[in-house]
């Protein structure tokens, strides 16, 4: 890469931004065993993919980046409205948080 | 701009209403907007022609391309010229009478929405049909109005009679209309085109075929499709069961208009089967063997319905001939006052049938002159024109066929004459066993309601002078041009006329002069008779050659073999496999979303793997 | 660097009156509500109690700033912070006047102009509730949880309706900057009456300033809507286990926002530092003369018709600084800065003082009925309002 | 220069706080430093030109979304998670190496497909204000937009419905 950093940032800077967060956020995904905070996890890949989109968008000088992005928040709202929901009724109905103990859907 | 489409349209409409909502709808509502929706279309029809009158040449009106596939274009376009004209008043007129004429006759029936509905949608269909300007847009009417009669045939369809007979009309015709259909794909592969205009503008050039060719094959086909849909040799057999339907039905759809239908093809197709003689004599040899066979079926039923059913098909026959002799005009002039006084003919027997609640033999008639004398009195109209009895339109359209029958084939031409003889005979026959002698049923026969012999009165008047009010072949010039066929030989007319009133002698004879004579002859004819009697066997053959054959064949092979092994099988074994897979996979499915988790994360890792192998983005 | 050193001066001329203004909202509130309730008010420490503001932060300061044993530390100790700092950064994108030049330095009276002002403060509201709902959750005590869910769910339920009738006048402005909105309320309409927001559209904007009040005291947790700190039922609500200068941070969050929140309707609907009739008939001396009138009354007042023996020396005092004043606002070379400044702080006091007004005179919803309110009501009518200036605006504009 | 601390400061904080809310144990924290790393973002966003982005990341994500969030955890009192009965030996197995193999990939692609070229440059650069992104959404993406509209309907339904009391 560019040893001499001009002045500015280059692009892939806020690729690698977006790379990192994305693999934290399935790392969380994996490995984190509260539903809330596996949900939470997808929504930092979300953002993660957000922020490429946009940096994307920066790089060929459209705005279409910035829709998807809108997109996704809108997604993800409505996501979190309907994800919420079914956590809490989860909960109501066997009183866990706990990801591997919701595991009825099996042989 | 005339807005044709209003015409067939209008009683669209009254279907969709009577069909959606006649359920809610009382009675006479939905009647109004029966009658309403035809009688409008007709008053439309005549405003329309009003407007064109005189139509010189053909007026299209072009709506919208309905089909575009390569070079084939197909639009919906409707188009008006006489022949259409012609068609369209007889449709609609008629059709409008036997509206009114059924808003009585079905009063205490219980499905009147539906039979209304159906009827309008039938003349919707019909009139598709006439105004149609390509052979598709034709086939659509050509097959609506086969739905619409078998739904009518099976109007009862409580009645299984009712139900069969509406299947066989149905099947029957699927047979004609296969043979209709590979004329329309002949058509497409040899003119590239749909439309009329066109395609006869193509047929004009070519020279006439003398042996088989392109245009007889064409011309075989269309023919096929109008034997089933006009009821002839050897398609014929479900008109007559086809009786199982209410009577208005029988007479607009099964007399009137729809079974009329393949000879306005054939009319309208003229310009090709000029240019296919073998196939114009074919018409012409279906034709006479039509006539022959069902009017002398027509003298020995008892049905008062079958009889005039029988006697639809050989005038149909009759139709046929004139076509196949090259009078398409004469064709069709009969077609015009055949509806005037088949239909009252039907419609009056419909009234004797009312009256005699519902006794069609006529064996348990007679005697109902002076009960029903306005019935007697238009019934009285329809048999002398049918009779041919001279100066009634009848005679007129007879005489014309015949005149170019005997132009063509001298032979063809005594046939025919006989036939007609017959005809008259048949007629009066069943007229003497309704109306005159003692009553032999069982009911007390009253007069029917106006509704019902109002139309009568109005037919009766057409039949009598439909003949002498329309010179059709006259106004049919500038679509078939006139050809020494038209020219009036007294001696014929003479004969023609003469054979008629024979026929009529010999009823007479028969069956008021002496009673005991048919039984006798019957004896004295013996095998005859019963073969007549029995309709030549033609069902029984058929059901032996045709029917039963398929039925087995179908049992034994389709069903147990490949509907049973093949099909089922096969479904069976997609079956097990998918268990099969699905028992090897599940073992995927922990429920733990953690390993699906990690699943779709190799998955990812492999693609962006990959994409890194391949290259990057580019 | 010139733009850093005008921004840092800005930075703190404008945090410095800002904080003062907030800590002598208070005494006025106090003061206004005593005058209400009929009564006199602080009124020990300085004249009229003038001081007090000052003696209660040196209180609050000095107090021991004790941290329950069974709080969650962390978050109780980030709480308030939150809330603080989300208020005060609002104050950042306020214009409070037009370009000005003063010592041949042109700027804006703003800290920053960005073209997306509303939505920052939009933002800043919404994060708001972080502080409120994390006090109450982090404190380990059920009325402060209860209060905290009580504030983020009337929040989060007002900030619907909220951003709603912000969006309404929006449709006419064409445009997120605060500064581009009020230039788009320049001009008269015959010639006298100000295009102010709530004057356009035959008034329809005036229902969307309505809702804004209203949701405005929801969003600031104000009396009739304090349900997360009504004293009655929760104690204090949220801040129950607040004490010293953690809980003078949500003290100032709660003033800020109703500060902030004010000058967004003033700037929204009131046209910002427009005067509300033109220059023409005299409007730039107005200020001069309400000052004027002060002092002279002040001056009236403490020496001809004397009440109290001890406004003998304040009441001539203010009278005097009064006077000067209103000599700055006509002085040639300050006015257009003035000016402008005064209407601007002239109608967000108005809209501070019917919120203090409304705290001395309404009751308390109960909680169903706020709820209900929020979502029976304002949202409905709000939606309904931006339709249909949306189709007049379609239509007509 | 200025953006390019201002980028390095707050790709630090964002990459934290996402840290942060993996390794938590306790979801209130995760929550926060998922807010932490949406609010670095929002700037993130600002740097590229995004402005309007910006905002509504704030307010819509850090705004609303964890606000939800933030508002069920406390319903729920969700402490500390206990450790779990039984959990997925695969994800055991294979998460760690699949995940040093996805940023690796990641990272390598990113660098193949953009590694030298553009520089983000604060102020210069896309169209990113509202109304640009509003021109977009109104016209080329306004089907999206209505769809997305009905898609928030259904959502708020079938939230409604199983949020319902009685579950039957």
């Amino acid at each position: 890469m560019p040893p001499q950093l001009p002045d500015g940032v280059p692009l892939f800077a806020y690729l690698l931004v977006s790379a990192v967060l994305f693999v934290l956020g399935v790392a969380g995904f994996l490995f984190r065993k509260n539903l809330i905070t596996v949900f939470m996890s997808i929504e930092l890949m979300l953002n993660a993919v957000n922020l490429s989109f946009v940096a994307f968008s920066y790089r060929w000088g459209k705005v279409d980046g910035h829709l998807f992005t809108f997109f996704v928040m809108v997604v993800a709202a409505a996501e979190a409205a309907v994800g919420l929901a079914i956590i809490l009724t989860v909960f109501k109905n066997r009183s866990t948080l706990i990801v591997d103990d919701v595991d009825s859907l099996k042989l | 701009m005339q807005h044709l489409w209003l015409i067939p349209f209008l009683p669209f409409l009254g279907f969709l209403i009577n069909g959606l909502f006649g359920k809610r709808l009382s009675n006479p509502l939905v009647s109004l907007v029966a009658v309403g929706a035809s009688a409008l279309s007709f008053l439309w029809a005549l405003k329309v022609l009003a407007a064109l009158a005189p139509i010189g040449q053909t007026h299209v009106e072009t709506y919208f391309t309905w089909i575009q596939s390569g070079p084939i274009h197909v639009p919906v376009e409707l188009a008006v010229d006489r022949l259409t004209a012609v068609m369209l008043l007889v449709v609609t007129g008629i059709g409008t009478l036997i509206h009114i004429y059924a808003t009585a006759y079905m009063a205490h029936e219980d499905g009147y929405y539906r039979f209304f509905a159906y009827l309008n949608l039938f003349m919707f269909f019909m009139l598709t049909l006439v105004l149609a300007n390509n052979y598709l847009l034709l086939f659509v009417g050509w097959e609506g109005v086969g739905l619409c009669s078998y739904l009518l045939i099976g109007f009862y369809y409580l009645k299984h009679s009712a139900s069969t007979a509406g299947n066989k009309a149905f099947i029957v015709n699927r047979v004609g209309d296969f043979g209709f259909s590979l004329g329309i794909f002949l058509i497409v592969v040899h003119f590239g085109t749909l439309s009329f205009p066109a395609v006869f503008e193509k047929a004009k050039a070519m020279p006439v075929e003398a042996g088989a060719g392109w245009l007889t094959a064409i011309c075989l086909l269309l023919l096929a499709g109008a034997t089933g849909k006009s009821a002839q040799v050897p398609l014929y057999v479900w008109l007559p069961d086809a009786m199982e339907g209410p009577t208005p039905v029988s007479a607009l759809i099964h007399a009137a208009t729809m079974v009329t239908a393949g000879v306005y093809m054939v009319a309208r197709s003229a310009a090709l089967f000029v240019k296919a003689p073998v196939a114009m004599e074919a018409v012409a040899i279906v034709g006479l063997l039509t006539a022959v066979l069902a009017a002398t079926i027509g003298i020995t039923q008892y049905d008062i319905k079958k009889v005039y059913a029988y006697s639809t098909v050989s005038q149909l026959g009759y139709m046929f001939l004139g076509l196949g002799a090259g009078a398409f005009s004469a064709g069709i002039w009969h077609v015009v006052t055949h509806a005037f006084f088949k239909a009252l003919l039907f419609l009056g027997a419909g009234s004797v049938i009312h009256a005699c609640h519902h006794e069609q033999d006529m064996r348990y008639m007679g005697g109902l002159r002076s009960k029903t004398p306005i019935t007697f009195a238009t019934l009285t109209c329809a048999w002398l024109a049918i009779s041919g009895v001279p100066f009634t339109s009848g005679w007129y359209s007879k005489e014309a066929i015949l005149g170019a029958v005997h132009a063509h084939h001298p032979w063809m031409y005594w046939i025919a004459l006989v036939t007609a003889g017959v005809t008259a005979f048949y007629v009066s026959r069943s007229m003497f066993m309704t109306f005159w002698g003692e009553y032999r049923g069982h009911a007390h026969p009253h007069e029917s309601p106006v509704a019902m012999w109002a139309p009568l009165a109005v037919l009766a008047v057409l039949s009598i002078a439909g003949g002498f009010l329309f010179d059709i072949p006259h106004i049919l010039e500038p679509v078939f041009p006139r050809g020494e066929h038209g020219a009036h030989d007294l001696t014929l007319e003479i004969i023609g006329s003469a054979a008629g009133l024979i026929g009529i002698g010999l009823a007479w004879l028969f069956y008021v002069a002496s009673p005991g004579l048919p039984k006798r002859a019957a004896e004295a004819l013996g095998g005859l008779y019963t073969l007549v009697y029995n309709k030549y066997f033609v069902d029984e053959v058929y059901d032996a050659t045709i029917v039963s054959p398929l039925i087995g064949g179908s049992r034994a092979l389709l069903w147990k073999g490949l509907d049973a092994g093949v099909i089922d099988g096969a479904v069976n074994g997609a079956g097990l496999l998918a268990a099969a897979i699905g028992g090897g996979l599940r073992r995927l499915q922990s429920g733990n979303i953690r390993s699906y988790a990690t699943w779709v994360v190799a998955g990812s890792a492999a693609v962006v793997v990959l994409l890194g192998v391949m290259g990057g983005a580019r | 660097m010139n733009f850093f050193l005008l921004s840092l001066l800005k930075l703190g001329l404008v945090a410095f009156v800002f904080l003062t203004a907030l800590a002598y909202l208070q005494w006025i509130e106090r003061k206004v509500i005593a005058h209400v309730q009929v009564r006199v008010g602080p009124n020990r420490v300085g004249p009229h109690g003038l001081l007090q503001p000052l003696v209660d932060t040196i209180k609050l300061l000095t107090k021991e700033d004790l941290v329950p044993s069974y709080v969650n530390r962390f978050f109780y100790l980030l709480a308030p912070v939150l809330s603080v700092s989300t208020a005060l950064v609002s104050i950042a994108v306020i214009p409070f006047g037009p370009e000005i030049e003063i010592f041949g330095i042109r700027t804006y009276m703003q800290l920053t102009d960005l073209n997306i002002g509303v939505l920052v403060l939009l933002a800043a509201s919404g994060l708001g509730v972080y502080g409120v709902a994390l006090a109450g959750w982090s404190s380990n005590n059920k009325y402060a949880l209860l209060g905290g869910l009580r504030a983020s769910a009337q929040m989060i339920s007002y900030e619907l309706p909220l951003a709603l009738a912000i969006a309404t006048p929006l449709l006419l402005y064409n445009t997120l900057s605060l500064r581009g909105i009020v230039e788009a309320q320049q001009g008269y309409f015959f010639g006298f009456l100000a295009r102010w927001g709530v004057f356009s559209l035959f008034g329809l904007l005036f229902i969307a300033f309505i809702i804004f009040l209203i949701c405005a005291f929801a969003e600031t947790n104000r009396i009739p809507f304090d349900l997360p700190e009504a004293e009655n039922e929760l104690v204090a609500g949220f801040h129950t286990e607040y004490s010293s200068m953690k809980f003078a941070a949500f003290f100032m969050a709660e003033y800020a926002n109703m500060v902030n929140i004010c000058c967004l309707a003033t700037h929204l609907f009131l046209g910002g530092w427009l005067p509300p009739f033109p220059a023409a008939y005299g409007s730039q001396y107005i200020p001069a003369l309400v000052f004027a009138a002060g002092g002279a009354l002040c001056l009236f007042h403490g020496t001809v018709n004397l009440y109290r023996a001890r406004d003998k020396y304040t009441l001539p005092a203010f009278g005097v600084v009064f006077l000067l004043i209103a000599g700055l606002h006509l002085a040639p070379p300050l006015m257009p800065v003035l000016v402008p400044l005064f209407w601007f702080l002239a109608k967000t006091g108005f809209l501070l003082f019917v919120y203090i007004w409304v705290r001395a005179t309404l009751p308390r919803f109960r909680y169903d009925q706020l709820m209900h309110f929020a979502w029976g009501w304002m949202f409905p009518v709000s939606i309904v309002n931006l339709f249909a200036v949306g189709l007049l605006v379609a239509l007509f504009f | 220069m200025l953006d390019a601390a201002l980028f390095s400061l707050f790709a630090f904080i964002a990459i934290a706080c996402g840290i942060v809310m993996v390794t938590q144990k306790h979801p209130i924290a995760s929550a926060l430093s998922l807010i932490g790393v949406m609010g670095s973002l929002a700037i993130l966003y600002l740097l590229l030109g995004a402005a309007f982005i910006a905002a509504a990341q704030l307010i819509v994500y850090a705004g609303a979304i964890m606000v939800l969030f933030l508002f069920v955890i406390m319903l729920l009192n969700a402490g500390q998670e206990p450790p779990a009965r039984r959990t997925s030996l695969l994800a055991k197995l294979l998460g760690i190496p699949l995940l040093i193999v996805l940023t690796g990939a990641l990272s390598f692609v990113v660098m193949l497909a953009f590694g030298h070229g553009t520089v983000v440059k604060f102020g210069t650069g896309t169209p990113g204000s509202a109304e640009d992104v509003g021109r977009a959404l109104f016209t080329t993406y306004l089907l999206p937009f209505e769809i997305t509209s009905v898609l928030v309907l259904i959502a708020i339904l079938g939230a409604v419905v199983l949020a319902r009391k009685e579950m039957d």
